[in-house]
């Protein structure tokens, strides 16, 4: 009985991670210029990650791996935001101007890394 | 040749299909970054052929428990360690070179190192035509 | 109690003295190092090779770990030869970069440059010596990593030479791959990784599609590591660049570990009754071979610069090795591991020469040689010698390994490959007098006058000399040693 | 097919999309990217095929040190491939050819997961029934690694080693004086610099732990240097190169990279003593086990050491080159 519900709360935890996860790489190819993907780029990183983490911990019990998935979503919790940080800034600093309307920065838009998830 | 040989050997096609994925990169770009990039694909992969070989169906990782289990076999595992520290020697050197050549003839495109060369070697022959005459 | 202990000394004496020169703060103390130890590797190798003589295969376990298990080293005429080869080469070579290394690299640099020439010996010494198939690759990459800085090296002159440096290592990384997809293959059909044990293994397995491909892939990668053409392409510029000293070891030393390993393969592991062997060396190897002499000579002739007319000999020089192999006789065999010492005694000659030329004038075209028989005699006497022996004149080592490669043409029964061989030799004849036409019938240009190389050079080169001619006249050590190897290879070893 | 197969065929697949991508796109940074990506996957289909050591090692390696070493490259040279302007049709003849060959050859293999493949009964039985008596440590890969073979890892530490006075030799000249560099601090970065002063210390504790728990889980020397030297590598990006080197200057990481290799190969020596073979461990301790065990822990210790050493020199080679590494860059 217990098995079961471990099992359909861990589910629920990875299922949701899993769908904001999706969610996130959806809005990373379909958001219109830099700073909104890396807004939704965002959203995999904090909440889903850690959500699938959550999955996991209810999965493993209490043992010493929930400790390390503990560590492990630690220190996501402390990166993630610190690197979009530091990626937004780069790019403020290099000059890149964030789209507010229809033809403001959008000049600089094609400056965007091609790297977008095509 | 069966069901069972195509899922038996699909794991290996699948990988002989990066390795040259990553053989055709090293051996079709010019740029110097990308066919590093590409000795690397093709090294990976190798790597995987070898963990594949080693994988025993229903195994666990050779980490000794003191239950009776089926272990994967642990000696590919300690080859390809030691294979990807050399991978790993190869681009940092590789890198450091195109990094040189870069500061030398300020491309790192082969086509234009080639042209360069060219330049200066026929430059030299005709500059030593004139020494003679 | 040290003598049971000779086959791991030979390479963990370099290998431990590489992190020990880091420590040395001047280029000259860490000459001093390098050369101590050359000169120890030089003992053992002689000492393993009369072990090897009296009393046959000598076999090390590291760590004490029982063969297929662990790591085995194991000697034997073959092996101990080209170690032979390695460790003399380069005891011969140091006094030479002692002078010429300071004056081709930075200063700052010298210290790392000879870390980096005692990896490079540890690493042809670990690949020949080892009895572990993928041993053998863990050191076939020690020397490759720093056979690709040692090239670069020759930056400060021209600056091709970190292109050439950069196509070796991207073409030598792509030979290992291919190397180490074989000998996973051949771990795949055996379970093992030990030389003796896969030659054991194999033919119980008899005939295999997945062996087949691993003969396929181990013989490629060893091409394009030994320069078989037309795998060549990164050799000529590799040579042709690297700073002197490094080109005279390389070209004596490099592609012969490489010719060894093949060897070791073909012969010991996979065997004479391998399914693939006979086409293999038939179709595939002797043709390549034959093409490779003519081919090669004949590039040689229109080169300028003569680093690079050498460097296209050693392509067609490795041609008449794989010839020999592909006899698959002993008299063949007998013909390639003769050449394997003789041609490092002959190119290390004449590679010396040139490094004294283009220390004095910078560059080794064929213009800078005008006039040279006057302006530095002992050096191009050197090199007059060193192309006869090239050539094949008789009394050089040049006419010994021909004459056995002609007579094992003529044993198989291939008299045409046997007038090739001569043939291709007139073509030796073609390039080297290009040199010396240059060098005793044009005036020098005006302004060069006559100065010789400095005696730390020309000792080193002549040395070479003398032993191209005193294993010429007296070549009954080196046929016996030889013609011992041979039989190993082949099995029938007494 | 069972739920095994499918993650094994969809990752492949992965893979195979990823190397596709690589080819194709002539953004670097973009490729750069992904061959990190492609790193990752394979680690990912490493643990699925049981080898965890090996995973660990391609997701340290893959997608930590090489991408940064090429994004260190591609700041100081060009960030996008130009159209190839020679024939194509010949290196796909040969590739294609190649892989036919070696599809040629897989007909005759055992098939994946086989227990009974040659591989599976000849020489590794050997060691997963006798670390436990031999060895006494319960990772059969470090036992392998570091003892029964462990005269191919010091090859892979003289190989590293090569590679890191490769990059000296090659770059050294190039590296300007503490004074000239220009590589910017993140002044202006207060939350990189907080977070990167609290993430340190636990990465450093995290490389000790893996450094010694090799014996018991994967890891061991070579994963414990690299994170080692990624933490170091975090702290000369943030706080600026000049800063990094006071705490550790060049010469003394040159020096450290050499102490690896002789710690390792003196150990060997060791034996010599006992009138044993080189690298034969079990003379070290009162028994054999007690012996391996402390020859394993010292020679981890000495590839972890040239491992971290290596990598950070070759950081500060790289970092240390005329143009400078700034934000724009990254």
């Amino acid at each position: 009985m217990t098995a079961l519900v471990t099992d359909a709360v861990s589910w629920a935890f990875l299922a949701s991670g899993s769908f904001l996860v999706v969610v996130g790489a959806l809005g990373l190819i379909r958001m219109p210029d830099f700073y909104t993907r890396l807004h939704a780029a965002g959203i995999t990183d904090t909440l889903g990650a850690d959500l699938i983490l959550m999955g996991l911990m209810v999965q493993a019990g209490f043992s010493l791996v929930t400790v390390k998935l503990l560590l492990i979503g630690a220190f996501l919790f402390f990166t993630s935001p610190t690197s979009t940080h530091a990626i937004a800034n780069a790019a403020l600093t290099a000059g890149l101007n964030p789209r507010i309307a229809d033809g403001a920065g959008a000049g600089t838009d094609s400056a965007a890394p091609e790297g977008d998830g095509k | 040749m069966g069901v069972d040989d195509i899922l038996g050997l699909f794991n290996y096609w699948m990988v002989i299909v990066l390795m040259m994925i990553g053989l055709y990169t090293v051996v079709s770009r010019g740029n110097l970054v990308k066919k590093i990039v590409g000795l690397n694909i093709f090294q990976t992969s190798v790597f995987l052929l070898y963990i594949s070989m080693g994988k025993v169906t229903g195994g666990t990782a050779p980490i000794l428990t003191g239950k009776p289990e089926v272990y994967s076999n642990p000696l590919p595992h300690v080859l390809i360690l030691t294979a990807i520290v050399v991978g790993v020697a190869t681009t940092a050197l590789g890198l450091a070179l195109v990094v040189r050549i870069k500061n030398a003839y300020d491309t790192i495109e082969e086509d234009e190192i080639q042209a360069a060369d060219d330049e200066k070697e026929f430059g030299d022959a005709a500059a030593a035509e004139d020494g003679r005459r | 109690m040290i003598a049971a202990h000779l086959p791991i000394l030979q390479v963990v004496v370099p290998l431990i003295a590489a992190p020990l020169s880091v420590f040395c703060r001047r280029g000259s103390t860490a000459w001093a190092l390098t050369f101590g130890v050359s000169i120890a590797a030089l003992a053992i190798s002689m000492a393993l090779l009369g072990q090897v003589l009296d009393r046959g295969t000598l076999s090390y376990e590291l760590g004490d770990w029982a063969a297929p298990w662990g790591i085995e080293y194991r000697v034997d005429a073959a092996n101990a030869l080209v170690l032979l080869i390695i460790s003399g080469i380069s005891t011969v070579v140091l006094p030479y970069a002692r002078v010429s290394i300071a004056h081709e690299i930075e200063p700052h640099n010298q210290t790392l440059f000879y870390t980096c020439y005692l990896l490079c010996l540890t690493g042809l010494l670990g690949m020949v010596i080892t009895g572990d198939a993928f041993n053998a690759f863990v050191f076939l990459e020690i020397s490759s990593l720093s056979t690709y800085v040692l090239v670069a090296m020759g930056a400060k002159r021209d600056r091709r030479a970190l292109t050439a440096a950069y196509t070796y290592l991207v073409m030598g990384t792509i030979g290992a791959t291919f190397f180490v997809i074989g000998v996973g293959l051949l771990y795949m059909m055996t379970g093992t990784l030990n030389m003796a044990d896969l030659a054991e293994r194999i033919p119980a397995i008899g005939a295999n599609r997945t062996l087949v491909v691993a003969f396929a892939f181990i013989v490629t990668g060893l091409g394009l590591k030994l320069a078989l053409f037309p795998m060549h392409l990164w050799l000529p510029n590799a040579y042709a660049f690297a700073p002197s000293a490094v080109t005279v070891f390389l070209a004596a030393t490099a592609t012969k570990a490489a010719v060894y390993l093949l060897l070791r393969f073909l012969f010991t592991i996979f065997g004479t009754t391998f399914p693939t062997f006979e086409p293999t060396l038939t179709y595939l190897l002797l043709p390549l071979a034959v093409i490779a002499m003519f081919a090669a000579s004949t590039v040689a002739i229109f080169q300028v610069d003569i680093k690079r007319m050498l460097a296209y000999s050693s392509i067609a020089q490795l041609g008449y090795m794989v010839l020999g192999m592909s006899f698959a006789t002993v008299t063949g065999l007998t013909s390639t591991i003769l050449h394997l010492f003789n041609h490092a005694l002959m190119k290390g000659a004449l590679f010396m020469a040139l490094g004294a030329v283009v220390m004095r004038f910078g560059d080794a075209t064929i213009d800078t040689m005008r006039g040279l028989g006057r302006v530095m005699p002992w050096t191009m006497a050197a090199f007059v010698a060193g192309g006869l022996s090239l050539i094949g004149m008789p009394l050089t080592v040049g006419f010994i390994s021909k004459w056995y490669l002609v007579a094992a043409a003529l044993e198989s029964g291939l008299w045409p490959i046997a007038v090739l061989v001569v043939a291709s030799s007139l073509l030796a004849v073609i390039y080297i007098w290009r040199v010396v036409e240059a060098a005793y019938f044009d005036d020098p240009p005006e302004g060069v006058t006559a100065g010789e190389a400095p005696p730390a050079l020309l000792i080193p080169t002549w040395t070479l000399i003398g032993a191209n001619i005193y294993f010429g006249i007296d070549a009954s050590l080196t046929t016996r040693v030889a013609g011992e190897a041979a039989r190993v290879l082949l099995g029938t070893a007494s | 097919m069972s739920i095994a197969a499918v993650i094994d065929i969809s990752l492949l697949v992965f893979l195979g999309l990823t190397a596709f991508a690589i080819l194709k796109l002539r953004a670097l940074f973009a490729v750069v990217m992904l061959s990190s990506v492609f790193s990752l996957v394979s680690a990912a289909l490493l643990v699925h095929l049981d080898a965890v050591d090996v995973a660990f090692t391609e997701a340290a390696v893959g997608a930590g040190i090489s991408t940064v070493l090429m994004l260190a490259t591609l700041a100081l040279t060009s960030r996008r491939e130009k159209a190839p302007t020679r024939s194509q049709a010949l290196p796909l003849i040969v590739v294609f050819l190649t892989g036919l060959a070696l599809v040629y050859g897989t007909l005759d293999m055992p098939r994946f997961g086989d227990p009974q493949a040659p591989i599976q009964v000849h020489v590794a039985p050997k060691y997963i029934a006798d670390t436990q008596s031999e060895i006494g440590i319960p990772n059969i890969v470090t036992a392998v690694l570091a003892s029964y073979r462990g005269f191919d890892t010091l090859g892979e530490v003289t190989v590293i080693f090569t590679a890191g006075i490769g990059v000296l030799l090659l770059l050294a000249g190039f590296i300007r004086e503490p004074e000239g560099l220009r590589v910017q601090t993140m002044d202006h970065h207060l939350v990189l610099r907080v977070v990167t002063k609290m993430l340190i210390g636990p990465i450093m504790l995290f490389a000790l732990y893996v450094q010694f728990h090799g014996d018991f889980g994967p890891g061991g020397g070579f994963q414990a240097g690299l994170i080692f030297a990624s933490a170091f590598i975090i702290y000369a990006l943030v706080f600026g190169l000049e800063n990094a080197r006071k705490a550790v200057p060049g010469r003394a990481v040159r020096l450290l990279v050499a102490c690896g290799v002789l710690l390792y190969g003196g150990v060997g020596f060791v034996s010599f003593l006992f009138g044993k073979n080189y690298l034969n461990y079990s003379v070290l301790g009162v028994d054999q086990v007690a012996g391996q065990h402390l020859g394993i822990l010292l020679v981890e210790f000495g590839v972890g050491l040239t491992v971290a050493a290596v990598m950070v020199s070759t950081f500060y080679a790289f970092a240390g080159q005329n143009q400078p590494i700034s934000d724009e860059d990254w």
